[in-house]
Order: C-alpha cells, then structure tokens, then sequence
C-alpha cells in the first residue's frame, strides 16, 4: 500500500513536472537567449488552454485542437514580440518585461470577458478517458499523452536551438544586435521566430493542462508560470535540457512535499530549494558556467 | 566605380556625427579615410554599411543603398569590421567564424575556408572551441577579420584594424587582405596612424570635423604636408 | 411619521469585485442591484424619492474595497453600503466603516468573526461557517453514516483555511467522529491546479465522508481530481461550495453543504427573484448563458431592500445636511430588531452583526441542488420564525 | 480640502512610492529585487506585533522593524553577490514567496486568517516618513557616493578594478532597500489596520518595479511620478467597467512605448540645468 | 633607486592555456616602464595579476615591499595602483565630469563621499586639463570617439592619485600628434615621481617614452632592459619587431 501510494505520488510528480517543463521550455527560448522574462507566457499558456477547451468541447478532434490552439498562442507571442519587445529592445532589460506584464493583463482581462471567472470544465469521452490500472496505481491515456508531447517537444526545440543556423543566429542577436547584423543576421526575423517558438510551446502546455486536469480559469497562468520561471532557473535557462531535468524534479519534490509534508510549505520547500541550487550553481544545474559569460578585462 | 558617397549627413539626436562626406571608392583599390579623432571616420563606415541613419545618397555597384539595411547590403557583399571589433564574446572562436558564412550557402566550401584560417592564423587555430570573448585584444582583431573575409565580401570596410595588433601582425593581416584582393576584394581603410595606412592604400581621403578637407593618391598625401598642416589649422 | 421625499433622491452604495479573479459574483450582483432599483423605483421609490444605486468594483482587492467606500461615503454621499464581498476586503473596509460613520454589509464574507471586530458599522448578511457547519455536520453523519472522515481545505484563503483546520476538527470531534488527518492536515492553495497528490492521500487514508473547506472554484479541482482517480466518498462543505458550477464537477457524488439561498428554492419569493433576475444575468454578454443567481446575489438583493425598508421607516431626509443622522437612522434600524424578511425568511442582525435567518441543507442531485433540510442558525427558538 | 477618498488615495500612493524607491535603491546597483514584498511583509507584520502585542509605540516600532527588514536584506544580500541578472530577480522572488508562505503558517501572527488590532495611523504620518525617505534617497543622489552606486551598475568589475568595494555597496543597497521596504509595510499594516499574507505576493512586489520604472528608474523623483500613476490610472478607468484591466494594460504598454526610459529621467533635469547655464 | 612593485616568478593558466610562465620583472620608482610582445604574450595578463583580476598559480607581487597578491581587486587600487582598459571600460551611464568625481571617491571616507569637496572638483578640473578633455566634460563618456575615451580613461586611473600608472595601449586609436602629446604628458607626471608601467605596439612612441622595457612571448620574459639594447637583441627581432623594423 505505502510503495504504490508512493509511486502513485511520483507519477502525480510527473505529470506536474511535464507541464512545468514546456511552459519552462517556453520562458527559456526568450529568456535563455534573449535575456528577456516573458512575463505573459503565463497567459499565453492560459488561452492556449482555453482555446483548446473551447475547440474540442465544440467536437474538434484532439490531434487537431493541440495545434490549432498551438498556433493561435504563436501568433499572440509574435504580437507581444512585434509590440511589446522589439521596439523596447534597447531599454534595460526589466522595461520588455513590464511590457510583458502589460500583456497579461490585458490577454487575462479578455479571458474573463470572453470565458468567465468561473472554472470551465470539460468532459472527457472515449479513448481519452481510458486509464490503466496497476494494482492501486493508475495511469491515464492523457498522462501518457502529456509525457510523449513534453519529451517529443524539447527534442526538437533542442535540435532546433544547438544543430541549426537559427540556433546561432538566435544567440547572436541576443549578445549584439548590430554585431549580428553585420554578419548578416536579421534580428528581427529571429526574435519573431524565437517568440513564436515560444508561444507553440506555452499553447501546447495549455492544451495538455487543460486535458489533464479538465479545469481551467482565466487565472491558471500566474502559479503555474511562476514555477515554470523556478524551473526554467533551476535547470539553467540557457540550457535547453535544463528544463526536461528540473521540470520532473521539481514536480516530485512539490508532490511529495504535499503527500508527506503540507501543501502549506510546499512553495517554501520549493523555493528553498531553488535558493539553495542558486547558491551553489548561479548558473542553474545544467547552464553554462559563468566562465561562458565570455567577459575578460 | 564600386562605391560612391554624396553628401552624407549623420546626427547623433542633437549632436553632429559627419556634416557632409563625399568620396568615391574604385574597383579594386585599397582606399583609406585619414583624420583625428571624431573626424567621424567611424560613423561614416557604420552608416554606409547600414547601422546609422543617414541623409545623403551611397551609391554601391550601381545601386542606392537604403539606410539602416545592414543584412541586406551583407548578403550584397558588403561586409564591416568594426571599431572596437564586434567579437560575440559568448561564443567560441569555431561558431564565430561560421556567423562570418551565416549567408553562404556553400556550406561544404565554408568548412574548407574555416579549416584554411585556422592555419594561417595558429592562434585562432589553438583556440578554436574556446570562447572568444577570453582571447587576447589583438587575438580579437584577427579573428573579427578572418570572420568578416570569411563571408567572401566585395568591399570589406576595416575601422581600425590595426588597433591592438602587434607589427609582425599586421603585416600578416595585409598579405591576407591584399591575397583576397587578387581575388577581387575592394578595400575601404580607416586609420588614425596615417602612415601606416597610406603605405599600402592607393588613395586616401582626410576628414576633419566631419568633411572631407583633402584627397589624393595615397603616395602623395604621405609625402606631402597636406596632413600635417590642414590638421594643424583645424586643431 | 416619514416625511413625503417626493424629487429627491436616496443614494446607496454597493462595492463588488467585478474584475479579476471573482468577476462573476461582481457582475451577476451588479445585474441583481439594477433590478432591485428597477423595481423599487417602479413601486413608487423610498416615501417618494428615487433609489440610486452607486455600483463600484473593487476587483476583490482590499485597497481598493477601501477606496471605493470612502468614495462612495464622501464623493457620492451614500447612505449605505452594501459590499465588499471577499473577507480580506472586509477586513480592511469594516475599520474605515467605523472610521467613517457609515453601515457596510458584506454579501459574502462568512469568515469568523469579522463582523464581531467591527462593531457597530459593520454587517454580514451571511451567517459564521461555524454556526452552519454545527448543523450540517451531524445531518450529514447520520445520513452517510460517518465513522471516520478525512478534511481537506484551502490553505491561503482565510475563510476556507479557518473552517478547515479549526472548525471543522472541533465538530468532528464534538460528534464522535474519527478525523483521519488530524496530525497531517490536507490542504492545497488557492489557485493550484494540481490537487493529485492531496487526492491520493486522501484516498490511501479511506475515510467513510470527505469534509471539503474551499470556496466552489477551488473546490471543482478537488472533485475534479477525486472523479480521476475514481474516489467515491461523500462529501459536506461549507457555504463556500454553493455554486451552480459545482453540480457539473462529479455528478455522481453526494455532495453537502449549508446554504440560505439556491436557485431552485421552493418559496415563492424566491421564485420571483430567480424567475426574475435569470433572465437578465443570462443577457449580459460577459456572463455565461447558462448562469444562475447565486447565494451571493439573493444576499446583496437582501441587503439593499433592507436598506430600501430602513430609509423608508426609520424616515431618512435624504438631506445632505442631515446625511451623518440618516446613516445613523439605517445602521440603528439594522441593529434593531425588525420585521425584514429576505428571500429565504426572516431576516436581522444579531448583536455579532452578521445575519440571522434561516438555512437549508441541500445536496446535489442530478445537476441541481435539493433541499433536505431547513434549520436556523440561531440557537433561540423561533429565531427564524417566518 | 481633501476628501477621505482623496487622502486614503494619497496615502496608497505614498506606501506605492515607498515600495517603489526600495526596489529603486536596490535597482541602482543593477540588481533587480522582485521579492521586496516580502521585506515589506516583514515589516508590517513585526511592526504591528510590536504595536499590538508588545505595547511599543508606532514610531520606534517602525525604525525596529525597518533595522530587522535591512538584517534579512543583508541575508539575501549576500548570496545575491554570486547571482547576475534575471538570476537574481528570481532568487528574490523565492525570498519574497518563502516570507509570504512563512507568514502563512506561522500561527502567532494569524496565519492564513490575518493579523489585526492596530491603532489606525493618520495621513500627516504616512506622509513625513515617506517625505522623510524620499529626502535621503534624493540627497542621497547628489553625492559621489550615489555615483558608486550607479558605477557598479555600469560595470561592477571595472568599478573594482577602479577601487570601489562593490561588494559592500551593493550589500548596503538591498540592506537600505530592505529597510524602506519594512517602514511601507509597517505603514500599510497601520493604515489598513489588518493583515493578511495574501498582501504580499508577487504582484505586490512587481507593482513596485512598476511604479519605479514607469516613473523613470534613472532617479527617485521619478517613482513619485510612477506611484501617482498607478494609483491614478485605475481610478480614472472606472467608467470603462469590465474591460479596465485590459485597457490599463495597454496603456501601460503605451507608456513604455513612448517613455522607454521611464516619464522622467535625468536629462530632464540636466535639460534644467542647462537652461540656467545658458542664462 | 627603491622598485615601486617587484612582480616575482608568476604562472598563470587558463585551463590547458598557460598564459604567464615563470615571469619576473621589477619597475623602478618614477620610471616609465615598457612592456612589448607579440598577440597573445601575456601583457594584459600581467596587469590582470597585479590589479588582482586574476588569481596566479603561483608567484609573489609586492607594492613598495607589501605582497597584494590575493588582495581584492578594491583594496590593491586604494593601495595605489590604477589602470586603464585595452578593451575601454567607462561608465555607460555616467559623463566625462562624474567620471572625474567618482575615481577620486574610494580613497576618502565615507562622509566626505557625501558632502561636496572643493578640492575633489578642483582635482577633477585639473586631470580634465592635463589630459585635453576639458571640452567634453558634460558628454556621456561612451559616446565619444575612440581616442577621446581613451584620454578620460586615462584621467580616471590618474585621479585616484596612484603611485603607479598602468596603461593598456593607450595610443591605440590616437594620431601622431596626440601620441607625440601624451608621451610628453607622462614623461612630465614621471618627473613628478609618478611609476608607470605601460604595453604599447607602436615602437616608436614606446623608444621615445621608457627608461626600460620587458619583452613578452608566449608567455614568458625574452628579454629586458634599456630600449635602445631591447632594439637589437635578435630573439626581440624575431618575435616581434620583424625584419624590417
Ligand atoms: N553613439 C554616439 N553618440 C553621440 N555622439 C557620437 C556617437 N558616436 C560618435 N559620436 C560623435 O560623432 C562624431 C564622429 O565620431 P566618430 O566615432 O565617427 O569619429 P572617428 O573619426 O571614428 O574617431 P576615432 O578616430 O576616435 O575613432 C564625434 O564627435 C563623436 O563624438
Ligand atoms: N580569462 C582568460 N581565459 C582564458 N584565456 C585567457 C584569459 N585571459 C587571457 N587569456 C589568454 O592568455 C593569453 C595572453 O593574453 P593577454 O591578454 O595577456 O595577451 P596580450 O599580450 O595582452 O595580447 P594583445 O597584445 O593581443 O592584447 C592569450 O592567449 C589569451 O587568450
Ligand atoms: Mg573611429
Ligand atoms: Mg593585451
């Protein structure tokens, strides 16, 4: 009982960790190489789940809902990009953010209006509502589906980021942008690409949230974002894979906290533990080490 | 004639960066911009290249070119080293010079370069995987001009470029150059050390104050004391 | 003895959150208040003058619930103030009612209490989850047949955290009930999405009844997660779970609460009101279509008629000069005993300030709530009586 | 004369402009603090212990608290030295969500259901403190010791390198910024008369930041401009009822936009004294 | 002649870069010293060192006879040593003036850092003048040309009233003339009894300037002495002056 209540928490830890993952996978992408919080992440994550809630409860099929919902939070990224960030660009770092922030209020003002205050559910039909069971452990067919998408989706951001042309282009714009130029990089291009790269990912978190826990609220984002940022940290946010490993990590701790602990301490465990990894690795556990920060006197 | 330059004007929001800058650059040559500093030498490259706002026309193979379209005159064979250099410190010498062929599309044929500059210069050589922001100074230098050679340029623009390098060094960086320019490489040259500029340039323009003041074949201005005396009058 | 207001007009004021995070409650009580002006307007005003409700939101934020009542008393002259509704609001707006001489009737807080601190300016027209929950409780026991309960409860939200850690173990205890997590107390935070690892706790402790303490929206995710993981246990709430949203989160379940108002009520005056004010809520584009009027509504519909009744009867002037003494004039006619009768029943203000009037135990059935039982929450006979 | 209404909007705007010349110090040295709430947290909560429960007078209630706030701003000051950037900002933000998590369970101030009890404080005194702070950091900012301040925010090595102890500078800094921070939540616990952890979350400390920014984060007076906006802005989009969240947001975007350096900067006043060099 | 600072048996690595080898130098009071080599030889490196940028592996550094090796960066500038940048590091924030200001804080106490001090702003004034940037004294730093940051640059490191002067090609980006001016400026701060320690490429300016020259090469001292010997010695010449120099 006690060792399959156990794994039954740690798979709970998953699934949370999986969904922290590729919102943390999407803060990365900006802040990783751009240096910039985008704080309205949170909120793209948000209508990425309304919007996929309202697809499939209006009969959408679910492999047509997660892209389409996908590519509506692209497109709102790629609007904060063009609005909120470029021409902002060569202000200190904290002013995009608060643009940012601006966008929250304003894309979490139009979900209220457009949806409600109050939790929109959905009900789940067919092979989505299957689950497995394993002696006293069960494992939903969304969970799996959370699992497969989270780890498809950092591979091939990955790829993306480190194999690829964009990947230096990205990183380039981000240390200089008229360096960048010269070289024939065209930084505006590789913000928008970058900010939409950005919104898949938060959309597609929205739409597995939104399967999973099969409640939404316009107010969703600001938690879940905030330990997407912890996460994004943790693991180093310039570092793609940072995000896979502290995803599930966090995840479990915060689970385990509340199985065995109170979920009263848990955000005190949980950014405790984000102060301590700091302390010992400024650079988060898997981001470059300060001596790739590449100043010398 | 493969660069001309009209009237150019460049303000820094209230300050004057140049007033009005003609001159013109042939096919081929090695010209160089002479003048103390804030003659506006710099300002004139960064805004012909694209980085600056600017009024006035720039004339490139024939064709207006548009400020403030730095990519664009890149992919046209337009390339700058800047003052200063312009180095991506974060990353390593290696993905430095492979941004120097971000627009080739001969990838294959870039390796080969790559491999080819790395022996010539065996500084660059050694520190390959390392980042390039730990190079020394004039490490920096070289490798920001076997960067800018990497993207095959037309007309390469050097500010400075002998900032920081040791004299057996920039011997060696004007061999590579005057190698390309068998190729077909034209040269645009700003220096402070006009002496050292004017031996290898064929003609030479001296700024001041943000014009032009004088012009001529480079063998001319060196001998002359044209530079010394409208330098003179003007400080 | 009133004096004839004809051309003059009696201004009230309501604060409800209309933004942010209760936005709903804000909106649907705005759509209740038009109507009751409407209404009293129609039947000939107070003694004569017009009803003017002055509506702000505050977004549920205390600054602003504080703001928006000193506006409310020193820019628009109000006579009274229905509102603010969320505890933490009430909390700071009650000491600035005092402050300024001027009722303020909360329509949702049912934090313990409140009222209590901030005599004599300070009213609920909701009734202490203690007083429901020693009701509801052993109702509940015998018909679920509890020995043994497990609690879960919001943690951050003041109201819900209260009843959960204190309230509800001290009456599970007074009826012999074992509470299965008393040393490690179950709780999540407002706004968590992820309640799976409490709901597989509560599941590994397999209580007969589980004890739910959060208000409705943070209680959908717990059903929510107990449907995943197929747990069955029945379940008794607080006030806070009366919602109509709460019926479509696990129908099968029995679930329990106390409440002084659903929509589905058999009594005639609450017929009228649902009859009446559905219709209007359901036509306001930033309202769902297939809302109801909440608890919450019938409470700030109470609140204002009540007002209505004492400008009426304690003879307001309505006179800017008299405004001190018109307040005065309402608050005593609250804290006296009268014959309001609100939409459930009988209505006043005990000497705590907040409501005494009757309750009802209700359970929901296939997607309404049903009435099992009418109680009243004071302990004096007849105290309810209608 | 002042409405209640008015004043009770003054007074928030002072606490506002607190909070926002806390994050201001702290940011000058180029470090972003987003857990400031959670030293004004702790200001408010021990000030209103030591008032209520300890029977000490407002006053040195206060300054205690505030001299506590700078000992835990030394705290977080010190690992702060390791981190850079956005690094920093979320170390903070845990700080600020771990006070606020703290206050939460910890039962002799109320936990979850709050702390009340405190005697209500008047505008007068709200006003000289902040009038009292805003002065020092103002002055402040006229000395060369302002400019070591602004050097390790351009570039901490080379200041080093130049002499300065940037370590001790930007110690000092969020030791100065945790201790106005604690004086705006002693203020607010005293001006609201309950509290309750929910009052210092995130949003709290990023209204802060915005107060400061939207103002102009090259100088203090800018955060006055920064506050009065804030408060300002909400109120007078009353009118546009269910979309004024929205329509806020947007303007602040608007704002940014157009003032990327904030509404006031520096220039303004060298602008002033140019002008009356010129004359 | 006492040495201002004795620079004893130093190694410094990078990782498998061994930057210094075993260098030892000494710089005599009110000298200007000269240090040349090649790219990559190790000149800054040795600034580094001794303004406690860097930690080397081994060696001793000593200031009129005090080890600052392992003093923090901070306390070896207030012990008097000041520098200026190869890579130029001015205040982006900050104008030419309140560079003058700021240079001169960290050496006096705390108060007199907040009251305002006639004899700081004369100083300033005076290091305006010497190094020619009167004229500019209300312009952001950055946004002048090259050769003008170098001047304040320059000014900076010389009011915090260093004992000893380290410059980091300081002519990079200035013309003849103006090279021909700041030689005859350090020249005369030298009279004064001012230590300077200078890496320069322009040999020239460097035969003209210093008393004494080390010469650096892949890390290790080839050669030291008067410069006139440093021009003939043939090991110099095939590092680093070339043939024809
Ligand atoms: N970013 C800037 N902001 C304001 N003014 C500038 C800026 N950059 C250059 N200037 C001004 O423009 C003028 C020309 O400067 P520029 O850098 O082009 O001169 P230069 O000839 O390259 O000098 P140097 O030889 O020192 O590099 C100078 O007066 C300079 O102060
Ligand atoms: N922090 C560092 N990390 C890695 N390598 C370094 C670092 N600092 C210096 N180096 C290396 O040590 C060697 C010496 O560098 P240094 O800057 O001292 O050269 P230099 O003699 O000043 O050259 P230049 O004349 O080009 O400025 C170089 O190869 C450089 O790349
Ligand atoms: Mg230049
Ligand atoms: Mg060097």
């Amino acid at each position: 009982m006690g060792v399959s209540i156990f794994i039954q928490q740690v798979l709970n830890g998953l699934t949370l960790g999986a969904v922290y993952t590729l919102i943390a996978l999407a803060f990365s992408l900006v802040m990783g190489i751009l240096g910039i919080l985008n704080l309205a992440i949170s909120e793209i994550f948000m209508i990425g789940a309304f919007i996929g809630f309202s697809l499939i409860m209006s009969g959408v099929p679910v492999w047509l809902a997660l892209p389409g919902a996908m590519a509506v939070a692209a497109v709102i990224s790629m609007v904060i990009a063009r609005i909120g960030y470029e021409p902002l660009r060569n202000a200190s770092h904290i002013t995009p953010m608060l643009s940012t922030l601006g966008f929250s209020m304003i894309l979490q003002n139009f979900a209220t209006n457009t949806w409600g205050s109050d939790p929109m559910q959905l009900t789940l039909e067919g092979w989505l509502d299957t689950r497995f069971h394993f002696g006293l452990v069960s494992l939903s067919v969304v969970q799996i589906v959370v699992f497969a998408v989270t780890l498809g989706l950092c591979v091939l951001t990955a790829l993306l980021i480190q194999r690829t042309d964009i990947g230096r282009g990205l990183r380039a714009v981000a240390e200089n942008r008229d360096v960048s130029r010269i070289l024939g990089v065209r930084p505006r291009r590789m913000i928008l690409v970058a900010f939409a790269l950005s919104g898949l990912l938060a959309g597609a978190a929205g739409v597995l949230v939104g399967l999973h826990y099969s409640v939404i609220t316009p107010y969703i984002g600001v938690d879940i974002g905030l330990k997407a940022i912890a996460v994004m940290i943790v693991g180093g946010a310039t570092n793609i894979w940072g995000a896979l490993l502290a995803g599930p990590i966090i995840g479990i701790l915060e689970v385990l906290t509340v199985a065995y602990g109170g979920a009263a301490m848990r955000d005190f465990i949980v950014y405790g533990m984000m102060i301590a990894i700091l302390l010992v690795r400024p650079q988060g556990l898997l981001g470059g080490s300060s001596k790739t920060s590449g100043g010398r006197v | 004639m493969i660069l001309s330059v009209h009237d150019l004007k460049v303000n820094y929001g209230a300050i004057p960066g140049i007033r009005k800058i003609d001159f013109d650059v042939n096919e081929g040559e090695i010209v160089a911009l002479i003048g103390a500093n804030g003659a506006g030498k710099s300002t004139t490259m960064r805004a012909i290249t694209g980085l600056l706002p600017f009024q006035g026309r720039v004339v490139y193979r024939g064709r207006d070119l548009a400020p403030m379209h730095a990519e664009r005159n890149l992919a046209n064979g337009l390339a700058l080293v800047p003052e200063g250099r312009g180095i991506l410190t974060r990353m390593t010498v290696e993905e430095n010079l492979r941004m120097g062929g971000y627009l080739r599309r001969d990838k294959a044929q870039l390796e080969t370069e790559i491999v080819a500059t790395y022996e010539r210069f065996a500084i660059l050589g050694e520190r390959r995987s390392g980042i390039a922001g730990f190079l020394s100074g004039g490490e920096q230098q070289i490798l920001a001009i076997a960067r800018a050679l990497l993207a095959r340029p037309k007309l390469l623009l050097l500010d400075e470029p002998s900032l920081g390098l040791a004299p057996m060094m920039t011997a060696q960086i004007f061999d590579f150059i005057s190698e390309f320019r068998k190729q077909g490489l034209t040269v645009l040259l700003a220096e402070q050390k006009s002496k050292h500029s004017l031996a290898i340039a064929d003609r030479a323009f001296l700024f001041s104050m943000g014009e032009v003041v004088a012009s001529g074949a480079a063998r001319d201005l060196a001998e002359g004391s044209l530079i010394r005396n409208t330098m003179m009058a003007l400080v | 003895q009133a004096e004839d207001l004809t051309g003059k007009t009696v201004k009230f004021g309501a604060i409800v959150p209309a933004s942010g995070p209760f936005a709903e409650w804000g909106r649907a009580n705005t759509v209740a208040l038009k109507m009751l002006e409407k209404q009293v307007n129609e039947a000939g005003g107070i003694n004569g003058a017009k009803m003017e409700i002055v509506i702000y939101d505050d977004g549920a934020k205390p600054a602003q619930a504080v703001s928006m009542l000193r506006k409310l008393a020193d820019d628009d002259q109000v006579l009274a103030v229905a509102g603010p509704a969320t505890s933490s609001a009430v909390e700071v707006a009650f000491p600035v009612a005092n402050q300024l001489g001027i009722v303020s009737v909360s329509q949702n807080s049912s934090k313990p209490g409140v009222a209590a601190a901030n005599r004599p300016w300070g009213f609920r027209n909701t009734v202490d989850e203690a007083k429901l929950a020693r009701l509801v409780v052993p109702f509940f026991a015998k018909t679920f047949d509890v020995k043994k309960a497990a609690i879960i409860y919001d943690a951050k939200d003041a109201t819900a955290s209260a009843a959960g850690a204190k309230i509800f173990p001290q009456i599970l205890a007074d009826n012999g009930i074992e509470n299965l997590d008393a040393d490690t107390p179950i709780s999540f935070n407002t706004g968590d999405l992820d309640v799976s690892a409490q709901v597989t706790k509560l599941r590994s402790l397999q209580p007969d009844a589980v004890v739910l303490s959060a208000d409705y929206s943070q209680a959908i995710t717990v059903l929510r997660e107990m449907k995943r993981q197929g747990m069955k246990t029945p379940v008794v709430g607080s006030t806070q779970l009366m919602s109509s949203a709460i019926l479509a989160a696990y129908p099968e379940l029995p679930i329990v609460a106390p409440t002084t108002f659903f929509a589905g009520l058999d009594v005639p005056a609450v017929k009228t009101f649902t009859d009446g004010v559905t219709p209007l809520m359901r036509a306001e584009k930033n309202l769902p279509g297939t809302i109801e009027p909440s608890l919450f509504d019938a409470n700030i519909y109470e609140i204002v008629s009540l007002f209505a009744q004492a400008a009426k009867e304690a003879g307001v002037t309505a006179a800017p000069a008299d405004l001190a003494a018109d307040r005065t004039r309402i608050r005593d006619y609250m804290a006296s005993e009268s014959d309001f009768v609100g939409l459930g029943g009988k209505v006043r203000f005990a000497a705590d300030g907040d409501a005494v009037k009757s309750f009802f135990i209700v359970q929901a059935k296939d997607g309404k709530w049903t009435s099992l039982e009418t109680a009243c929450s004071s302990p004096e006979a007849d105290a309810c009586a209608q | 004369m002042m409405s209640s209404y008015q004043a009770g909007l003054v007074a928030d705007g002072s606490i506002l402009l607190l909070g926002a010349l806390s994050v201001y110090v702290i940011l000058s040295t180029g470090q972003l603090s987003l857990g400031n709430a959670g030293f004004m947290a702790i200001g408010a909560y021990l000030s209103s212990w030591l008032t209520v429960s300890a029977g000490m007078p407002l006053t040195p209630a206060i300054v205690v608290s505030a001299a506590v706030s700078a000992v835990f701003g030394l705290i977080i000051g010190f690992p702060a030295l390791r981190l850079k950037g956005l690094y920093l900002a979320m170390a903070t933000l845990g700080f600020g969500e771990m006070v606020r998590t703290f206050f939460l369970n910890f039962e002799p101030t109320g936990g979850a259901g709050g702390f009340s009890g405190m005697e209500h404080v008047p505008l007068w005194y709200i006003l000289g403190w902040t009038a009292f702070v805003l002065a020092c950091v103002m002055i402040c900012e006229r000395t060369r010791w302002w400019l070591e301040i602004r050097a390790v925010n351009d570039d901490e090595l080379a200041a080093g390198l130049v002499g300065m102890n940037t370590t001790v500078t930007k110690l000092m800094a969020f030791m100065t910024g945790a201790a106005i921070a604690a004086v705006a939540g002693a203020l607010l616990a005293h001006q609201n008369l309950y509290i309750e952890p929910g009052n210092f979350g995130f949003d709290r400390s990023t209204e802060f930041v915005l107060a400061m920014i939207l103002g102009g984060s090259s100088l203090a007076a800018g955060s006055i401009v920064g506050a009065a906006l804030l408060i300002m802005l909400p109120e007078l989009l009353r009118d546009f009822v269910d979309w004024r969240i929205a329509i806020f947001g947007a303007l602040l975007v608007a704002v940014l936009l157009v003032r990327r350096q904030g509404i006031l900067d520096r220039n303004v006043f060298g602008l002033a004294k140019f002008w009356r060099r010129a004359n | 002649m006492a040495n201002v600072l004795e620079f004893h048996d130093v190694d410094q690595s990078f990782g498998g870069i061994k930057a210094l080898t075993d260098v030892s130098f000494d710089i005599p009071q009110a000298c200007i010293t000269g240090i040349i080599g090649p790219n990559g030889a190790g000149k800054t490196t040795i600034f580094n060192v001794i303004t406690g940028a860097y930690r080397p592996d081994r060696g001793s550094v000593r200031l009129n006879g005090q080890e600052i090796l392992g003093l923090a960066p901070y306390r070896i500038a207030r012990a008097g040593i000041s520098r200026t940048f190869q890579n130029i590091r001015l205040f982006a924030s900050m104008t030419v003036w309140e560079h003058m200001l700021l240079s001169q804080a960290p050496r006096t106490p705390m108060l007199s850092r907040i009251l305002p001090s006639r004899a700081v702003a004369e100083r300033g004034e005076r290091m305006m003048e010497l190094f020619g940037i009167s004229a500019v004294r209300d312009r952001i730093a950055v946004s002048l040309p090259y050769g003008v940051q170098r001047k304040v640059e320059m000014a900076r490191a010389y009011a915090m009233e260093p004992k000893l002067l380290l410059l980091d090609e300081p002519v990079a980006g200035m013309n003849h003339d103006e090279a021909e001016d700041l030689r005859q400026t350090l020249q005369g701060l030298r009279d004064k009894g001012l230590s300077i320690l200078i890496i320069e490429h322009d040999m020239r300016f460097m035969m003209n300037l210093c008393d004494e020259m080390h010469v650096m090469n892949y890390g290790r001292k080839i050669a030291g002495g008067r410069p006139a010997e440093i021009q003939r010695d043939p090991a110099v010449i095939a590092a680093y002056l070339g043939e024809d120099a």
